[in-house]
């Protein structure tokens, strides 16, 4: 039953993270919530017994991810831009 | 017993990518959207390959018949690295763009039409 | 399987409210007015993952898993520093 | 070479602790101890420029290594615990009143001042903000700045911590 | 007009996938005959007792190499695209 | 016979290069005797190679060219109901052309789903 | 730009024992969970915390894009000629020529959580090797690479 | 028995002190006061938790005398040490950052650093 | 001894040269420039024999198979497995040795082209890697039996395709037309991700004969096959998903639009492939069918409705891509409507797949020759506008030759290629509905009004002022457009024996899926 819980939780994060992610319109605090992403789909595979596939994710997802996608926001503009 | 909860978020996870994909008009927030589908598909691999109870399919112990199915989670290495590739491929392309065209709405990044 | 140890109660029930807190501390990450908040916010949804992933280390009985941890702790900073770079305005070539 | 000798030692025992326990050699197995060497090696090679950035070994003296454990579990560990209960407090009352301050300090060396800044950090009701390159002097944001304390230009680094004399002890680990 | 083609496109995406839902049940695999062998041979033919490495460096190690070449190929990619020009390369197309 | 492997029959008709070869040899040999029974009176460069426009000057001949956009004119305006509505199908914003694919693939759902 | 001090003390002391700690992973691949890309991604983001504390420009001769790019082709260079190398003594593509054969790499594993039988698994810690310098030169070149994009877009 | 006790002890001051870190993240005003919640009361909260790994670690290796044990426990602290040396640097270099990036600290009675860098 | 190994292991030399030459050629390009030429052709031409070694074996010993890592190369199924194979097999049947034929000599003729084309260019290591790993890939995608290796492939093909059409960055329009493209390729990849995972899920199989073999057709493998579909018709450019296609085809090198045919029709392939042996005669083969005849008819007529107005030659030439691809799904997609029905088949559905498999490798062919062609005219006069151009036929006399090659070819006139494959279409569809057939020649006709225009506005009139400079295109150049025109004219003047040697193989093992199961998991 507890683990029921646990993994709940974080199949809960995970939407509310992948909602956050697409509604801000602040391309950095969508960076910042895609690693929130990746961090809770790492533990989900790692709930889900594949430690391997958790580390990857965990390192690409946590470090290297979000580092490019920072340094392209900084190359290119940071807010989404309301017109069309 | 954890009843079929992964795939509803896989499913919900989808929906949520491709409306990223659709409605929004960034080629950062498009990518975001990309990688969300990616993570859901990667999800969906790894709920497959599940055993109820399973362990790790890593002999720490003694053998073990109980152990989740090993390759889809080679699958999900390879899916995860193409996606890491295609994340940084997409990501200069989209530099270029701003430096050539100024924006990276993909409204107006339409020079070529018709 | 038959390890006593593992029939003890106490390692999902904090794992769950570590998550708990993770999600809670999702809320500052919504709300936060700077994205300095939201880096903190997201700061300590790391630091509760890796504390709920090293105990669900134990409750799997797989020691080995801890790694998974050591590796987020180290590569979570390095993403918090490029934050920190970018939003001080010192990221540049 | 001494930088070299020095990150592959370091990096080797932090491979050996890594894999204690997995052989009959001691806790290593041989081929444990073979790959260890190899990657410390490998390891060293390609940082020795980074661990021994300013040509300062002090830090190979093992009284000081000594020292630095029993800071850590000792008065840092007493000050953290007391820093936790103040935010406790904080947090249930939210009784603040914070201000920056700036806090002058007679360390020298960069893991000194780095030290005491993670110290400062992690211990009472403060924060380091930002740093001055050359006096070293920490700029730190206290939660609960005492009255009449906001009007001193300046505090002495040991006036923040009232359990231990903390600049003390690193000044005696890292100087 | 484009946004409901999108919604409905959406909807009708959700409305075949859920069919994944109803027809895997989770945490019991339809079939395991493949994955049976990995776990049943691995270990002996390939000496790993990570199982979840043998499949991927050698039950399936072709795969591996073409996802190291797909990084290369993404390097390569980056690479052209920030390369430096050399001198007098001006497009005459166009 | 040799011929019988170069002639690809699609049961109602047939094609054979051979024969192709034949006629198109044929007609070169034909062109060749009519262009002999020609007279071998020109010479090039004098007024005799410069076109006649009922006497008039002729024009600058790179005036003469008539630019590939304007080729098919009539073609696009009598065909332009269909052009007006097919050109601004093609956007060139990638969103629209995705939205095309999932269309797609959505009304193939429905069909493999409904239909069948 | 560099980072404060502090940041920059930090990467000093961090950076060897994450550099160690990718290759920990790397070796331990076949035993534990890792392997080539996971350690090498963690070896990757070490260097891009040194990229990040210090400007990449005035790293001390350590980032260069010769060594990375001969990083990315010889450790693929490694993995493929591991499986010619089958090839050549007679076997398929990729065939495990090295397991249970009793020679280097070749001795037969035990259970065990960490049991050091790195001696072990035929090619595959060859590979996982292999793969970890190649992403390891991959991924730090890829960020290289944005950065130098970086400082163009302010020179222009 | 006594080591079951420890643990869980230590995992409930643990957790108690992660859910005030996560608390003072949510109530407190700005963004330093916050950062105080959350760099030192989750570190700490963290640490005990997997403080109640490392005791059943160890207590596990008294008992059994089996080696992974002592990787566990190991590990664990390994872990710990990871997490508290980042987490402070880290929490400095976001602080840090929002000074530069024009973040005032709003109750503030006093701000030496903006008379130092104007 | 080493032509038994190379005979051997010939299938995954085909795939592990170009690889090895791609991974070396960074490191060789510091040497010298004349070196890393050397090195690029030297590696195509391995290539190019080990892929004429392959077709050989092919055709002459039947399917081929490769196994990975197996203990010996023909060991598909493991004596324990219970007859399940469970390694990377490469199954190369004639349909994929017939790719195979497209992509060497494309690939050989193209590097050949481009060596003098971007002579004086910047960035040359990484676009001869770049080259040498589509190559790979290409190669790697027709020959695989297993689905995720497939994948891989199309993420590297993709990959490499979009920094190839992207390689003249200083003009951004090149650098969009690559981001679209990117875009468009991903999501078709995560389609077929997905549909691998349904399918994995289902059957616990990765292998194409294995999942055949266990095919249940339940509703869950009709979403797989949709998936399939719309990614493989996206990447192949079908129309309502072609807006890629004018748009990579036009901006990005000429050698790189040729090579990107070639990997839009290994995407056909895939198509073919996947349809025809792994859901080969289900509930859906009619409707799949006619999908695929409908989406064909429209990529004809809107593409070469398209091509028309078109003022730069280079995108005209890419909607008549278009337009040809819809000939190949419309000769293959009758073949599937009825494959059911074997006196029909019998009567024209294997005439009417022959003809489209035939079209694939013609227009591979003179497709390649006109873009080379037009990349040659832009090389030496500097404009792709058509409003511009014009006399050139004065001086490029070669050039105009292959053109007019190319053009006639892709018209349908006789005695070229692209005739032979046209007449089996229409003679066989129009067996199976009049309509499809008249419209297609209707399309064939629009194709040689455009090609006229094309023509006229390049090579005819009187010579322009402010062209008089320009030359014959460089030797290479010529020697490269040379080879792809031999073999259009060749084609065309034995058709029979091409068919019969070559296509009808090919389309045989398209349809007989038994053999193809049996080939891999042993007598079925």
């Amino acid at each position: 039953m507890i683990e029921l819980v646990v993994h709940v939780l974080v199949l809960i994060g995970l939407i509310i993270s992948a909602v956050l992610t697409i509604t801000f319109k602040d391309l950095l605090a969508a960076a910042l919530a895609s690693g929130v992403f990746s961090l809770l789909i790492s533990v989900e595979f790692y709930i889900l017994q594949a430690p391997d596939v958790a580390i990857s994710q965990a390192a690409v997802g946590a470090g290297l991810t979000t580092a490019i996608f920072i340094i392209a926001i900084r190359a290119t503009q940071r807010f989404e831009g309301e017109t069309e | 017993m954890f009843l079929n909860l992964p795939y509803v978020t896989v499913v919900l996870l989808t929906c949520l990518g491709i409306a990223a994909i659709l409605f929004k008009r960034n080629l950062l927030k498009i990518l975001l959207g990309i990688n969300i589908l990616e993570s859901a598909v990667n999800l969906l691999i790894i709920a497959i390959g599940y055993r109820e109870g399973g362990v790790a399919p890593i002999y720490t112990l003694a053998p073990s018949t109980n152990m989740v199915l090993p390759t889809p989670q080679a699958l999900v290495l390879t899916s995860i690295v193409i996606g890491v590739a295609t994340s940084a491929l997409l990501l200069s392309f989209s530099i270029i763009i701003y430096r050539k065209y100024g924006t990276v709405n993909v409204n107006l990044i339409r020079e070529l039409r018709e | 399987m038959t390890d006593p140890w593992l029939a003890l109660p106490f390692w999902y029930p904090v794992v769950a409210v570590l998550l708990f807190l993770a999600l809670l501390a999702t809320v500052r990450l919504a709300l936060g007015p700077t994205p300095a908040d939201r880096a903190v916010a997201v700061d300590t949804v790391n630091t509760l993952v890796i504390a709920s992933l090293i105990l669900l280390s134990v409750q799997f009985n797989e020691m080995i898993f801890i790694d998974v941890a050591i590796v987020y702790a180290i590569l979570s900073f390095v993403s918090t520093l490029f934050i920190a770079k970018y939003i001080g305005g010192e990221l540049s070539g | 070479m001494i930088p070299f000798l020095i990150t592959t030692g370091s990096v080797l025992v932090f491979y050996l602790i890594l894999t204690a326990g997995s052989g009959t050699i001691g806790l290593w197995s041989l081929s444990e101890l073979v790959a260890g060497v190899c990657a410390s090696v490998v390891a060293g090679l390609l940082t020795k420029s980074f661990l021994c950035h300013k040509g300062d070994y002090r830090m190979l003296n093992p009284v000081r290594l000594v020292l630095a454990v029993c800071y850590v579990i000792g008065p840092f560990f007493l000050e953290m615990t007391k820093a936790n209960l103040d935010v406790a407090y904080r947090v249930i009352t939210m009784r603040i009143r914070p201000g920056i301050i700036r806090v002058q300090s007679d360390l020298k060396s960069d893991l000194g001042i780095f030290m005491l800044a993670n110290s400062i950090t992690l211990t009472p009701g403060t924060i380091t903000v930002d740093i001055d390159e050359e006096t070293h002097d920490l700029y730190i944001h206290n939660i609960n700045v005492g009255e009449g304390d906001e009007v001193r230009p300046a505090f002495r680094d040991h006036e923040l911590f009232s359990l231990a004399n903390l600049p003390a002890w690193i000044r005696r680990i890292a100087e | 007009m484009k946004q409901i083609i999108a919604l409905i496109t959406i909807l009708v995406f959700a409305g075949s996938l859920l069919m994944i839902v109803t027809n895997f049940q989770f945490g019991v695999p339809i079939k395991s005959d493949m994955d049976d062998y990995f776990l049943k041979f691995g270990q002996v033919q390939t000496g790993t007792n990570n199982q979840c490495t043998s499949v991927t460096f050698d039950f399936r190690g072709f795969d591996t190499l073409g996802e190291s070449t797909v990084l290369f190929t993404a390097v390569m990619g980056v690479a052209l695209m920030f390369r430096r020009f050399i001198r007098g390369e001006d497009d005459a197309d166009e | 016979m040799a011929v019988d492997g170069l002639v690809l029959s699609t049961g109602y008709g047939l094609w054979s290069p051979l024969a192709w070869i034949v006629t198109f040899v044929i007609a070169l040999i034909a062109c060749y005797l009519l262009w002999r029974l020609g007279v071998s009176s020109y010479k090039p460069g004098t007024e005799q190679s410069a076109p006649y426009l009922s006497g008039n000057k002729a024009d600058d001949p790179t005036a003469l060219h008539v630019p590939g956009g304007n080729l098919y004119w009539g073609f696009i305006e009598g065909l332009k109901w269909y052009y007006d509505r097919i050109i601004p199908l093609h956007t060139g914003i990638v969103t629209d052309y995705l939205i095309w694919m999932f269309g797609v693939a959505a009304i193939l759902l429905v069909l493999v789903m409904v239909v069948i | 730009m560099r980072m404060s001090k502090i940041v920059r003390t930090a990467t000093d002391i961090l950076y060897p024992f994450i550099i160690i700690f990718g290759f920990y992973i790397i070796l331990h691949g076949h035993l534990t969970p890792g392997g080539g890309f996971q350690g090498g991604a963690v070896v990757a983001t070490g260097t891009a915390l040194v990229l990040v504390a210090y400007s990449w420009k005035e790293l001390p001769g350590l980032v260069s894009k010769n060594l990375l790019w001969f990083q990315e082709s010889g450790g693929l260079l490694l993995f493929i000629g591991a499986g010619l190398a089958a090839m050549i003594i007679g076997f398929p593509f990729f065939y495990n020529w090295l397991a249970g054969s009793g020679s280097i790499f070749g001795t037969p594993v035990a259970f065990g959580p960490n049991p050091g039988d790195l001696n072990t698994g035929g090619f595959l810690p060859i590979m996982n090797i292999a793969v970890g310098v190649e992403v390891w030169g991959g991924l730090v070149m890829v960020l290289l690479y944005l950065l130098s994009a970086l400082e163009r877009e302010e020179r222009a | 028995m006594i080591a079951e006790m420890l643990i869980v002890l230590v995992l409930v001051i643990g957790t108690i002190f992660n859910a005030l870190g996560v608390i003072g993240l949510l109530r407190f005003p700005d963004i330093y006061t916050r950062m105080h919640a959350t760099t030192k009361a989750t570190t700490f909260g963290s640490i005990f938790t997997s403080l109640a790994v490392v005791i059943y670690g160890f207590w596990r290796l008294f008992v059994t005398a089996d080696s992974q044990f002592l990787t566990l426990a190991i590990h664990a602290i390994i872990a710990i040490f990871a997490l508290a040396f980042t987490n402070a640097v880290s929490s400095h270099a976001i602080a840090r950052a929002a000074h530069r990036m024009g973040v005032r600290p709003i109750p503030a009675v006093c701000d030496r650093l903006e008379e130092f860098k104007p | 001894m080493i032509s038994d190994f190379i005979w051997a292991n010939s299938p995954i030399l085909l795939v592990a040269i170009p690889l090895i030459g791609a991974f070396i050629c960074p490191l060789i390009g510091k040497v010298s420039t004349d070196v890393r030429r050397a090195w690029v052709m030297g590696i195509v031409t391995l290539t190019t024999a080990i892929a004429a070694i392959v077709v050989y074996r092919v055709y002459t010993e039947g399917i081929v198979t490769y196994v990975f890592g197996a203990a010996a190369s023909g060991m598909t199924v493991p004596m324990d497995s219970g007859g399940i194979p469970i390694r990377i097999i490469f199954t190369i049947d004639p349909m994929g040795a017939l790719m195979e034929i497209i992509t060497a000599v494309v690939g050989f003729s193209v590097i050949f082209y481009s060596l003098s084309a971007d002579a004086r260019r910047s960035g040359l290591e990484q676009y001869y890697t770049l080259f040498l790993l589509l190559i790979a890939s290409v190669m790697g995608m027709v020959s695989t039996g297993d689905l995720f290796n497939f994948f891989v492939f199309i993420e590297i093909s993709s990959m490499a395709c979009a920094g190839l059409i992207a390689y003249r960055i200083e003009r951004g329009r090149a650098v969009e037309a690559a981001i679209k493209y990117f875009i468009i390729s991903t999501v078709a990849a995560i389609f077929l991700l997905f549909a691998i995972a349904i399918l994995y899920g289902e059957y616990n199989a990765l292998n194409i004969a294995m999942i055949a073999s266990r095919m249940q057709f339940t509703p869950l493998d009709k979403v797989a096959l949709v998936l399939i579909v719309v990614a493989l018709l996206a990447k192949c450019g079908a129309v309502p998903m072609h807006f890629w296609t004018p748009d990579s085809y036009g901006l990005a090198p000429s050698a790189v639009t040729a090579m990107l045919v070639v990997a839009s029709q290994a995407s056909l392939y895939g198509l073919f492939r996947f349809v025809f042996t792994m859901y080969n005669l289900t509930f859906t083969a009619g409707m799949m069918g006619w999908t695929l005849i409908i989406i064909g008819v429209l990529s004809m007529v809107i593409g070469v409705t398209m091509a028309i107005p078109q003022k730069d030659v280079k995108r005209l030439m890419a909607f008549h891509a278009v337009s040809q691809t819809g000939y190949m799904l419309l000769g293959v997609g009758v073949g599937l409507a009825v494959l059911g029905n074997a006196s029909l088949m019998d009567q024209f559905g294997r005439m009417a797949m022959e003809g489209g498999i035939f079209h694939i490798i013609n227009h591979a062919m003179y497709k390649g020759l006109l873009f080379l062609t037009a990349g040659a005219i832009i090389y030496r006069v500097g404009t792709r506008d058509l409003n511009k151009l014009g006399g050139l036929g004065h001086q490029m006399k070669w050039t105009m030759v292959f053109f007019i090659i190319g053009a006639l070819a892709i018209a349908g006139v006789p005695p070229l290629n692209g005739f032979a494959s046209k007449l089996m279409i229409y003679e066989s569809v129009y067996l199976f509905n009049p309509l499809l057939s008249i419209i297609a020649m209707v399309v064939s006709i629009l194709t040689l009004a455009s090609f006229v225009k094309v023509f006229h506005s390049i090579f005819m009139g009187p010579q322009r002022p402010e062209f008089s400079e320009v030359k014959e295109a460089p030797r290479p150049m010529l020697i490269a457009m040379g080879i792809l025109a031999f073999v259009v004219i060749l084609f065309g003047l034995i058709p029979v024996q091409v068919v019969s040697t070559l296509i009808s193989p090919a389309a045989h093992a398209l349809i007989d899926r038994a053999g193809y199961i049996a080939a891999v998991l042993g007598g079925v």
